[in-house]
């Protein structure tokens, strides 16, 4: 560990803001990329099932 | 409007024009000119359009009937004489033939880009979408209501904007080639659409190449010499 | 020899085949790619010594530098991608090409976004109209032009087609685009800070660098496919093998597609 | 009627989402076009950022002005909107809300973001924004008058710049030294006054003017 | 039948002379925007002033990129063109000629005169037509991408700028820091070998990526 | 060209194209299938036109007419199945196929702002002025030649582009909706035309609402379910 302790750690040597900022940005953006396929996987599956529903009737 | 109007301010309109009481002539005209290009399509034409017609502008290509429908309308100034809207000079009548107006031209105003339904909607901002729904499903459009209606073929595309005839309540109805692009048996359909209109009591005024199956008054054009002004 | 690349084509143009294999790729991209994410970024912020000029702002480089080259080689594969598609005529092709685009360019703008924060403790400016900065926004703007063809052109086919046109296009150019702006700023010469040279890093803050790149790029493909697999669904959704497939269970694959 | 019209033209514009980006890409294309051309110091940028800026804002506004009568000409709305049963104005008034909400508001919001790159000194920004709030609606309305005149052309897509830059010159001028009064510190609020007084002048002039435009246009 | 092409081309870009002087009208508006914008200082003006010409000779022939195949397609004459029993490649290098004889050469005349109104040191003029010379038929080529690609839309205005400015960027500044070499009084042929280069490079690729555009483009 | 022709590159396509022999078929199509939207508009169509044929291609709106007429054009791709001119598959033949035809289309390519003799010049560089007046006399436009054709009515452009059909020696015509805005004089001259160029051996495929005073083949396209493939 190089930082002394837990606060050392979040102020980072008085840049914890640019770095803590860039590391959520970061978090954003690959959670977007994570979690965008699996919202538009469900919403087209529903309207597969909508559809299949369709032509059941 | 017309260059002789403004120049002779003082013949009064009412007392030249058709005679003015409720039962009277809807649309009228007096001593229509026009010209483009120097050619002459139609002078001294006079006619007089009551409820319950229906007038056929006819005449070969390049013989002026569209010309007539865009002067009609008050979309086209390049024009001398008199039209006459309930008898009342059509200039301070405007907003009111407007209201009672529905005009299918060449190009129909069908925005590629919305569905048949959008469309619609906007052209009748009254209607409810059952009513827009029966509207599409009269022109034989039902199952495309929601697609975009770039994706239509140029017949169906036109039945978006006949579907208007179902829709709204006008009484004067300006159509210039309705048929066209529409197949046989949409076009025998369209025809019952108009005489029901007219027996209604409504005023339907169109050009088409077809031949017609319907009872019509015929204001042929053809050139210089050949009016049959019909009034 | 021939054959087997032949057969190997026509796997790989048949989406049902593709969606099969990347929906067993991707877990094994997930697991490899979150242990090297993990151990990388925990080992870049508290365990790698602090850079003796730039003080502990350079830890922004573990994100900084993957989400740089990743945005640039997306671009390429992206061409690629659409220059197959275009010459074999092969629908898979197009769609990885189509998913790309967006992954790059939200790529691109974390490069950005990361080194115009990184640039204001280093530079004092968010902004410098540098070299590299300068071609990375570029490549952003040639990500946003081929993402507006996709947007502007509803017929899917064409809309495929178009992308790939342009996106070879400016991969042909790239290098061009490059080269120029590096010339360029060399020449002009009056911004007065640079990105830093590289420095001979010490190990200990190379390794973890080198592993966030490996597990930026082993996410990388885990997105490009699921996007992928979305598209196949969306598109054969008439056939019979998507059909079975959401009958047995779709629940189970949702929760474990990624 | 309107309100059906403003939901349509609404509509239409987030149908077309790219549409809606477009102008502001463009905005931030020509505005990354100057350090490339010129030079890339900073401090030298900083000095031409608020006229830069601005240029990229009127340009911007000035192609997106196509879109507003073009595609309805060429289907036939536009007659159509035309013999509608009320005064074309306000027709018209409603394209130029659409338009303006469509390509000039958002100017306003991602102008700030130029201003960083190309080094704006901070008194800059306020002043910025706040012409941009004020003065996109002119560049609308005036921009409503000349797509009305070149809307039947064949190719009327040069001419309008043509016949609409003389008249945006006004606002450019003082747009652009506002900024540079902020940059200098000192008071900028007489230059908003007139693009103030300059607005309410075209929200008068300019719907009838356009009406008046498109009916000439439609009279071929 | 490409020699009629280009007759028939040639004619309906004079028969609507406005055409003509548009993008040349534009340049010279986009050019004297700026003192407006900027500051009035010749000095001052004059340190600009290349980077100002090339992007106002940029914007320009973007904007008349939408006069090289939209009326023909509108009207199915791009149809019937690419009907022809020949690769649709000429009829793309004919179109690109018409344009560049068009909205690219004038502009290298009107640089100039627009050089002396923004105080453009006399070193500069020389590398400044040099440059739009070699340099407009490269914007030419790789526009006829983006009109390819864009030809079918509806709204396709906006978005060309978008998908070829990128591209355009090397020509922005290998052209304008030759003018600034030139103005410098150092050695400019560098930036001409590499202009050339391009051209060369952009005349290989850009009718085939055209034509395929357009192929795109038509098969809705 | 489509996909299932990449799939199985080892079936050659001229073993099952129809024969190749001088006096065979000329354009010919095995398998085609076509689907927009998800709607089949037509499948396993076969059909071999023979020179001296007239062929309407008939259906209601939205039948899949033009989209059939573009697939054979090769200005669509969105389709399977093989196409043949004079049995040689389509893809090694196009620039001759194309060199044989002439096509008009909903849009026919006329441009406003050229007369209508500057409009035939390009697309006939041979014709003489002399042929070309001639031509724009058949169609009933002589003392139009040199105006804009802006300025002409609809029914007048159309016939600009309908002049190129007594211009240009192309055995192919394939005419989307020739008789549209054009009069009903014209209507019957015109098919009178499309019978000559038959007779003299040519093949005319065309597609029209109106009735046809002409006897022809006809390929019905009707939906899914009721094709009448001819061959
Ligand atoms: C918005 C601003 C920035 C952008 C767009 C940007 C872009 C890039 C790009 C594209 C690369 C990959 C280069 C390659 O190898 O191809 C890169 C690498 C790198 N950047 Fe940045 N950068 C920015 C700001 C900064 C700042 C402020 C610093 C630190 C002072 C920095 C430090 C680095 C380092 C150390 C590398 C890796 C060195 C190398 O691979 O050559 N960057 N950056
Ligand atoms: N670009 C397109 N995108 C999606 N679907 C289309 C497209 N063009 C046509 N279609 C669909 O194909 C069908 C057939 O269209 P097509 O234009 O071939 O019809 P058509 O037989 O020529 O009709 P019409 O008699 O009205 O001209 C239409 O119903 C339409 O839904
Ligand atoms: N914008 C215009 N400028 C000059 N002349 C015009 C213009 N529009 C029409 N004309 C002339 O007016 C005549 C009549 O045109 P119009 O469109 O009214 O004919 P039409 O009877 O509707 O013919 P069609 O049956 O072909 O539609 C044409 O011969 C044309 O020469
Ligand atoms: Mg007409
Ligand atoms: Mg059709």
């Amino acid at each position: 560990m190089f930082f002394d302790d837990f606060s050392s750690f979040l102020a980072m040597g008085g840049h914890g803001l640019y770095v803590w900022l860039s590391y959520s940005l970061a978090a954003v953006i690959v959670a977007i990329n994570f979690i965008s396929p699996v919202l538009t996987r469900k919403k087209i599956i529903k309207d597969i099932e909508r559809q299949l529903r369709r032509e059941q009737k | 409007m017309s260059l002789q109007n403004l120049h002779n301010p003082d013949t009064t309109s009412s007392t030249t024009g058709p005679n003015a009481t409720g039962n009277g002539p809807w649309l009228s005209a007096r001593g229509l000119f026009c010209e483009r290009d120097e050619r002459v399509l139609f002078s001294e034409l006079n006619f007089d359009f009551l409820p319950g017609d229906i007038v056929r502008i006819a005449g070969p290509n390049g013989a002026g009937k569209s010309s007539l429908m865009r002067i009609l309308l008050g979309l086209s100034a390049g024009f001398e004489g008199e039209l006459f809207w309930h008898g009342k000079p059509m200039v301070q009548q405007v907003y009111d033939f407007r209201s009672q107006l529905l005009y299918l031209g060449h190009q129909v105003g069908v925005k590629g880009n919305l569905t048949p339904e959008e469309n619609l909607a906007w052209f009748s901002p009254a209607a409810t979408q059952d009513d827009i729904y029966g509207a599409l499903k009269k022109v034989g459009l039902s199952g495309y209501e929601d697609l975009l209606t770039h994706g239509l073929s140029a017949g169906q595309q036109r039945r978006v904007a006949l579907a208007r005839l179902f829709l709204e309540d006008k009484p004067v109805w300006i159509l210039d080639e309705p048929f066209t692009a529409i197949d046989k048996e949409g076009v025998s359909e369209l025809e019952q659409v108009v005489i029901n209109h007219a027996q209604a009591g409504g005023l339907v005024i169109l050009t088409t190449h077809h031949d017609l199956r319907v009872p019509v008054k015929t204001l042929m054009l053809g050139g210089q010499e050949s009016e049959m002004p019909l009034c | 020899m021939w054959t087997r690349l032949k057969r190997l084509y026509h796997k790989m143009g048949s989406p049902k085949w593709f969606y099969e294999i990347t929906t067993r790729w991707s877990k094994w991209f997930m697991a490899v790619g979150s242990i090297l994410m993990l151990t990388g970024v925990v080992w870049g912020l508290a365990f790698a010594p602090a850079d003796y000029l730039q003080g502990n702002s350079f830890r922004i480089i573990y994100i900084h530098v993957p989400a740089s080259l990743l945005s640039q080689s997306a671009y390429i594969m992206m061409a690629v991608a659409g220059l197959v598609g275009l010459v074999w005529n092969m629908k898979m092709s197009f769609v990885v090409g189509k998913v790309i685009a967006p992954i790059g360019a939200s790529l691109a703008i974390l490069s950005l976004l990361t080194g115009a924060i990184w640039g204001k403790p280093t530079w004092g400016t968010w902004w410098v109209w540098d070299a590299r900065l300068t071609s990375m926004l570029i490549l952003l703007f040639l990500y946003f032009g081929v993402i507006a063809i996709y947007n502007a052109i509803e017929n899917d086919e064409m809309a495929n087609k178009a992308a790939a046109v342009l996106s070879i296009v400016g991969s042909i150019n790239i290098p061009v685009i490059k080269y120029s702006v590096e010339w360029w700023n060399t020449l002009h010469q009056s911004a007065t800070i640079t990105l830093t040279k590289k420095p001979t890093m010490a190990p200990e803050m190379f390794i973890p660098l080198m592993l966030t790149i490996l597990g930026f790029y082993c996410w990388f493909a885990v997105w490009v496919f699921a996007r992928t697999r979305n598209e196949i669904l969306f598109k054969e959704r008439k056939t019979n093998w998507v059909k079975k497939l959401l009958q047995n269970g779709h629940k189970k694959t949702t929760g474990a597609q990624l | 009627m309107l309100m059906a019209l403003l939901k349509r033209d609404l509509l239409l514009a987030f149908r077309s989402r790219g549409d809606l980006l477009n102008p502001l890409m463009f905005f931030m294309m020509v505005a990354s076009l100057f350090p490339l051309a010129v030079s890339p110091d900073p401090q030298f940028l900083g000095t031409i950022a608020a006229g830069v800026i601005w240029v990229g804002a009127l340009l911007a506004t000035l192609l997106s002005l196509d879109l507003m009568f073009k595609s309805d000409y060429e289907d036939g709305s536009l007659e159509q909107m035309l013999l509608m049963p009320q005064p074309a104005m306000l027709m018209v008034l409603v394209k130029v809300l659409v338009h303006w909400l469509v390509a000039g508001l958002p100017l306003a919001f991602i102008a700030p973001l130029l201003g960083l790159m190309l080094g704006l000194p901070n008194g800059g920004f306020m002043p910025l924004v706040l012409s941009l709030l004020l003065a996109t609606p002119i560049l609308s309305l005036l921009g409503a008058i000349g797509a009305g005149l070149t809307v039947g052309l064949r190719k009327g897509g040069m001419l309008m710049p043509l016949l609409i830059l003389p008249l945006y010159i006004p606002v450019l001028i003082f747009a652009s030294s506002s900024v540079q009064a902020g940059v200098q510190g000192s008071d900028y609020l007489g230059h908003m006054a007139f693009l103030g007084a300059y607005l309410a002048l075209t929200l008068v002039v300019a719907p009838v003017a356009a009406a008046a435009a498109l009916r000439i246009s439609l009279a071929r």
